[in-house]
């Protein structure tokens, strides 16, 4: 029985921490307090840390050297993304592991070349336009229109949940071109500047404290040069990069198990022998199994891709996990800790501090972000299990 | 629907009390109230004392009306359908424990003041981690810190602890006795909360109006001052129950509401069993909790099952209603910290649990009452 | 706040009491041997207790006095029941709980005068034949069919998941008259008796050793006079007959848990202060709770059934706590046992007496019985909460 | 699907131990063999004997196929698949503990007489109730009685114990010397066993070959040993989930495949996650299973989880099938029990979790060589 993980994978982590070390400390240290206040869009210190990043040739561990990356495999790459994870820093997000690879795969070659050497830099941060008001899970329901004049597109209409569009500098839109009736065969999908004239960003805040915004699109004209594929076929492109996405899920649950653990030691139950300690160890047993098994869950994902399949119901159990074994975590968490744990994050007297509180409140987005789970075990008994539709 | 039937005038108090703050309480409220300095209006405060909110079950002689525990209940569960915060329900606890435990007219001057408008709070700690010991001047407590709501809002603070020496002790001092003791800390939910750091602390022989109570009458004065948190966790999973059943006829995916997905549909099932079961518990040890019932078993089940009860549903909420439930602009938002924070506020889980195996099924108690 | 419990039913409970401490014990022990082997059919020590609490008067609580009965309300009778259970001992089960109750609602005055007064004497057992292989919880497909000749009908098919069928004297039999395509709009109700010819039955051990029946019927002839209601409407007395059905949830819960709990004291866990003592009282108190809620949701059916209202949704709720919670106590109390627990019961040596491992393989049926538990939460998102079907 | 590719040797094992045991396993087989005295078939022992199985692992020294833990492992998952009972499983965890404790060729006749097709069995409380302690003419044993599978029908019984004065034993004896210490029970699945009661007995000297074994190793010796319980538990959960599938596709209600209720298909995506989550780590698990690799922590996880998922699935899976599922005319009914028996034989649930905290959380084992 052999594991993805050879000498190889081990002697590139070896020298990817390494690198990691070695950085300027207050760079690191800002850009991690960034990031765990939020983790979904990088802002001042993270696209600081991410340029550097590029400037050092760490950013694209499995771009083609031909789009000035390392040339790795998905193996790597993944070991990329859970490593800086671990140390609570950005891996480069949407932009460089989602919206990066599907232009490799669907993109012209003149918007490869405009994009991918500026994505490659850190230059560029992508927000997503798919989700509106009345188009969630049913995304093939959208009503954000683009009609052809001349050369361009003019388009109109609301998107919502657009993380990241207050910092974006692009906007990767998908709009209906076709009739309303034709649902996913009359969508097509553009890449638009942030600032360009007609869009207006409105932040909405969540209950975590992450920001995420409304996107206005009044009047806004495109150059049908920035449509990515052909007219009213912008699905594929977006089941692409869904597909990218949903691998996106690391090693949270372990990192948030270990902020239970601190408070546990602090407290004498990580060892102890009381009522209290006891029944702290038999739960973060439990946790700490949970734990190992998502980290499979995305070891599978990984070989998958680095094997040159396409992960569909194996990333839908891996998302499933990950983001109910979280919120499990943070919630069971809370109840060992008690009366204390009702102090909110921020507080210098939160326990764990305060992140299992915050997890907790940023945990719904996990069970329905990116497709809601009951979507994703639709998906397993589908393509998993050949149930019919 | 309930196994237990409202009297009218239980059901004029439940009325009354959700027409009141149906009249001002919506989310843009609740979150203006959460970013104001004080947390509530003092204006609303004057309308609730003018209702009788906080003194509803206290005797006639110190001014209260004469009502019951099942009436103070059903204003807290108004209160937590709509995740209004205000010191009420600290109130209505302090002088349901003061009310209890009070030989003769021991408390009546506090009571009287609560009848008057005054805020009071509890410092009861649930996992018993705050000790008295009996020195010359009064009692020396020791401990780590507690967490208490409304403290630095509330005129007087009622203390209900154990001794090293037997028995428990009651006390009330005023909130100023506490100085750089008591700090601000933000709350998950929109209660606000003070650590209070007791240890190494002397209360004074004055302050200590309850010296021989018993490990027995403090749990079940306590039990039936929780009762009326359960009583308010219940209408918070009531609340949330209901708009999860609106949203999901109202919002359209693929063609049809959600609730004619099955996941949705067994989603929402799930949390109408939950929602009843915390319900029925609840008004059962109501029901039961007669002054000096010594009900202690069956309340405290009451409170962990109405905790357990709103987290699950809040959990579940959030997922029927996806994004729009997350966002600050959804009371949905407020209902999911305060289920945790009063959750929370019954201390550790794992200890609750075994207390209630105590009381339970080592001795019994509920079955007692019960016919099972 | 008023519950439905009263001091004129704590008095009736206090006599039901007094009287069951005075039966014969050996009848009293013989009948419980034999209920907890197999609480679903009434067999030799059964139908002697039955006939002896008919003897003396106290079959049939809530039955009108006109057919015998005590004519106490729904209250007393599910006081009744439960005291009955909690005791192990056969409270009438069907015949006496659902056919004389659906009996008295849809039967002719010819069919009353007929079963009623020997239903309350103990002399009846009924079986219930809905269930076919192609029609298990979609019972409105069943296949059996009933052609009327003459003054009969003549009925061929076969009937799965006929509990007691081979102790029982007479059938409660659903068949079709109509098309198979009116679904249940075609359906009508017989009684036969069991030993009419050409009705072969066969027997279906479970895994958790209750026995269950096929039952063939081959030209078997059935007087018009046995049919229940009008031709081709029976689904109404089998609606009502499975509204009865439902509200048989008894509580067996409790009475699992303190198998467990007579286990824990024997090891000394109850009350003791170990790592595996504290493990079982956490798990044991939360069990507890749920068995105060049980009861609960029980006595609200009970109160409603006493206001002449019929719990639908509110039974469902009843029968998925109490099958859930059951088998939660026998899975969870075998972990804390251990190792142990896996000697079967029927061995002294088996722990808490055998009966978790007993209730734990019998617990399938707890779930799926009278209506799946998906179907009980679609009825509950249905009548409970006006989802659309 | 796995995250770990098999060997083409492995392959090889893994479909011929599948096709072996499906040309005679069905549910009526296994329910005769159920009725049976002895409980297996000698011929089909011999036959399993001269495949090699029960020392596929074994060095070449003593006659094995010089093979890995994976091969066994991959031999009991498909015994776990069929829901086959037979002393296979306790022979091979006899001799991987006596493989990984020997110290040169201590144990060599064993291993040489499983080679030769003994039935050996494994005692080895997994809650480590009993004690063994030095007396003049060996090992005196204290203890509660424990169960043990097989052990009437076993040539050889092993046992690891740990003593009172330092270390672990390691200990041979024939199955004869228990007499009366060893009462056949039933058990609640397929497999045979007895309860035997140690307390008071002495292992004489000659039995006890190992004396100074490290906490440690003893400790990995059985997680090594428990990995191809865990496989089995592994294989059971795979057969399950695929029936379910299957039932879901051929079983039609309301005029269509079970398949298509959104209840059902979410059921069946649950078993796969639990088989799925089960399968994933004790791959892992196997795979840094090397000998003196000390890779306890997740030899554990593995177990913990495995047991965990069958019983997952098999709870669902009866829910799934309905009535036909939970009659002994289906092998579902044998998937159920095993489940349960197989899980109860890693001992108490708290204590194994606990266990899993201290090397996991705790010494964070997992995390060295997860890259994690």
């Amino acid at each position: 029985m052999k594991t993805v993980l050879g000498p190889d994978q081990r002697s590139f982590l070896a020298e990817l921490r390494s690198y990691l070390d070695g950085l300027d400390p207050e760079l690191v240290e800002s850009t991690r307090a960034e990031n765990i206040a939020d983790p979904m869009q990088p802002r001042e210190h993270g696209r600081r840390f991410l340029r550097q990043l590029a400037a050092d040739g760490w950013l694209g561990v499995s771009w083609p050297t031909e789009y000035g990356g390392q040339g790795r495999t998905e193996i790597e790459h993944w070991l990329f993304a859970e490593e800086l994870y671990s140390r609570r820093l950005p891996n480069g997000l949407l932009t460089l592991n989602v919206i990066g690879p599907t232009l490799m795969l669907t993109g012209t070659e003149e918007q490869k070349a405009d994009y991918l050497p500026r994505i490659i830099n850190g230059e560029l941060v992508f927000a997503i336009g798919y989700s509106e008001p009345d188009a969630g899970s049913d995304l093939a329901s959208l009503r954000t229109r683009a009609v052809r004049d001349g050369d361009e597109y003019v388009v109109n209409g609301q998107k919502l949940w657009t993380t990241g569009g207050h910092v974006a500098t692009h906007y990767w839109l998908a709009a209906r071109t076709g009739k309303q009736e034709d649902r996913h065969r009359g969508v097509s999908l553009f890449i638009v500047p942030m600032d360009a004239p007609g869009i207006t960003v409105t932040p909405i805040v969540t209950q975590g404290g992450e920001r995420t915004t409304s996107v206005y699109l009044d009047d806004v004209r495109i150059p049908a040069s920035q449509r990515i594929g052909e007219e009213n076929e912008g699905w594929a492109a977006i089941v692409c990069a869904l597909n990218f996405e949903r691998m996106f899920f690391h090693n949270e649950p372990r990192w948030e198990l270990e902020q239970l653990a601190d408070w546990a030691r602090e407290q004498g139950l990580l060892e102890g022998e009381s009522a209290d300690a006891y029944a702290l160890q038999e739960r973060m047993g439990e946790h700490a199994v949970d734990v190992e098994i998502c980290r499979l869950f995305a070891l599978r994902g990984a070989s998958m891709l680095a094997d040159g399949k396409v992960p569909v119901a194996e990333a839908s159990a891996n998302k499933i996990w990950w983001g109910e074994l979280r919120q499990r975590i943070c919630n069971t968490g809370l109840d060992l800790i008690g009366e204390e744990g009702a102090i909110a994050h921020g507080s210098p007297y939160a326990p764990a501090h305060g992140h299992l509180e915050h997890g907790l409140q940023s945990s719904p987005v996990w069970r329905f972000g990116g497709g809601t789970n009951e979507i994703q075990l639709d998906m397993i008994a589908n393509q998993g299990l050949g149930m019919p539709r | 629907m309930t196994a237990f039937t409202l009297s009218e005038e239980e059901t004029q108090v439940q009325a009354t009390a959700r027409a009141f703050l149906r009249d001002f309480v919506d989310n843009t409220y609740l979150n203006e109230q959460e970013e104001s300095p004080t947390g509530f209006e003092a204006s609303r405060w004057g309308r609730m004392r003018d209702l009788g909110w906080s003194s509803v079950h206290l005797p006639a002689r110190v001014g209260g009306a004469d009502g019951t525990l099942v009436d103070a209940a059903l204003i807290t569960r108004e209160c937590g359908r709509a995740a209004y915060a205000s010191p009420l329900l600290q109130t209505l606890r302090s002088a349901t424990v003061l009310d209890a435990i009070a030989a003769d007219k021991t408390y009546d001057d506090v009571l009287a003041g609560i009848v008057g408008g005054a805020i009071a709070t509890l410092v009861a700690p649930p996992d018993r981690t705050v000790m008295a010991e009996s020195v010359a001047d009064g009692f020396a407590l020791s401990g780590p810190p507690v967490v208490v709501e409304w403290l630095a809002q509330a005129e007087w603070v009622v203390l209900v602890l154990p001794t090293v020496e037997r028995g428990w002790l009651g006390a009330v001092v005023t909130a100023d006795s506490f100085g750089e003791r008591a700090v601000d800390v933000p709350s998950i939910d929109n209660e606000r909360m003070v650590r209070l750091d007791l240890d190494g602390m002397v209360l004074p022989s004055e302050a200590v109006r309850t010296t021989d109570l018993s490990a027995e009458d403090a749990a079940y004065a306590l039990a039936r001052a929780d009762l009326l948190r359960a009583s308010a966790m219940v209408g918070g999973a009531q609340d949330v129950v209901e708009r999860s059943a609106t949203y999901a006829l109202e919002r359209h995916q693929f063609g049809q509401p959600l609730g004619k997905f099955q996941a949705v549909r067994h989603h929402l099932a799930r949390m109408v069993i939950a929602a009843d079961g915390a319900q029925l518990l609840c008004d059962d040890a109501l029901n039961r909790a007669l002054p000096g019932a010594q009900e202690t078993a069956v309340a405290r089940a009451a409170l962990f099952a109405a905790g357990r009860s709103y987290m699950d549903v809040v959990l579940t909420a959030a997922q029927v209603h996806g994004g729009v439930g997350t966002t600050v602009e959804h009371v949905l938002h407020h209902h999911f910290r305060r289920a945790k924070a009063m959750q929370l506020r019954s201390g550790r889980r794992s200890s609750r649990l075994r207390e209630l195996h105590q009381g339970l099924v080592v001795r019994r108690e509920a079955v007692e009452g019960s016919l099972w």
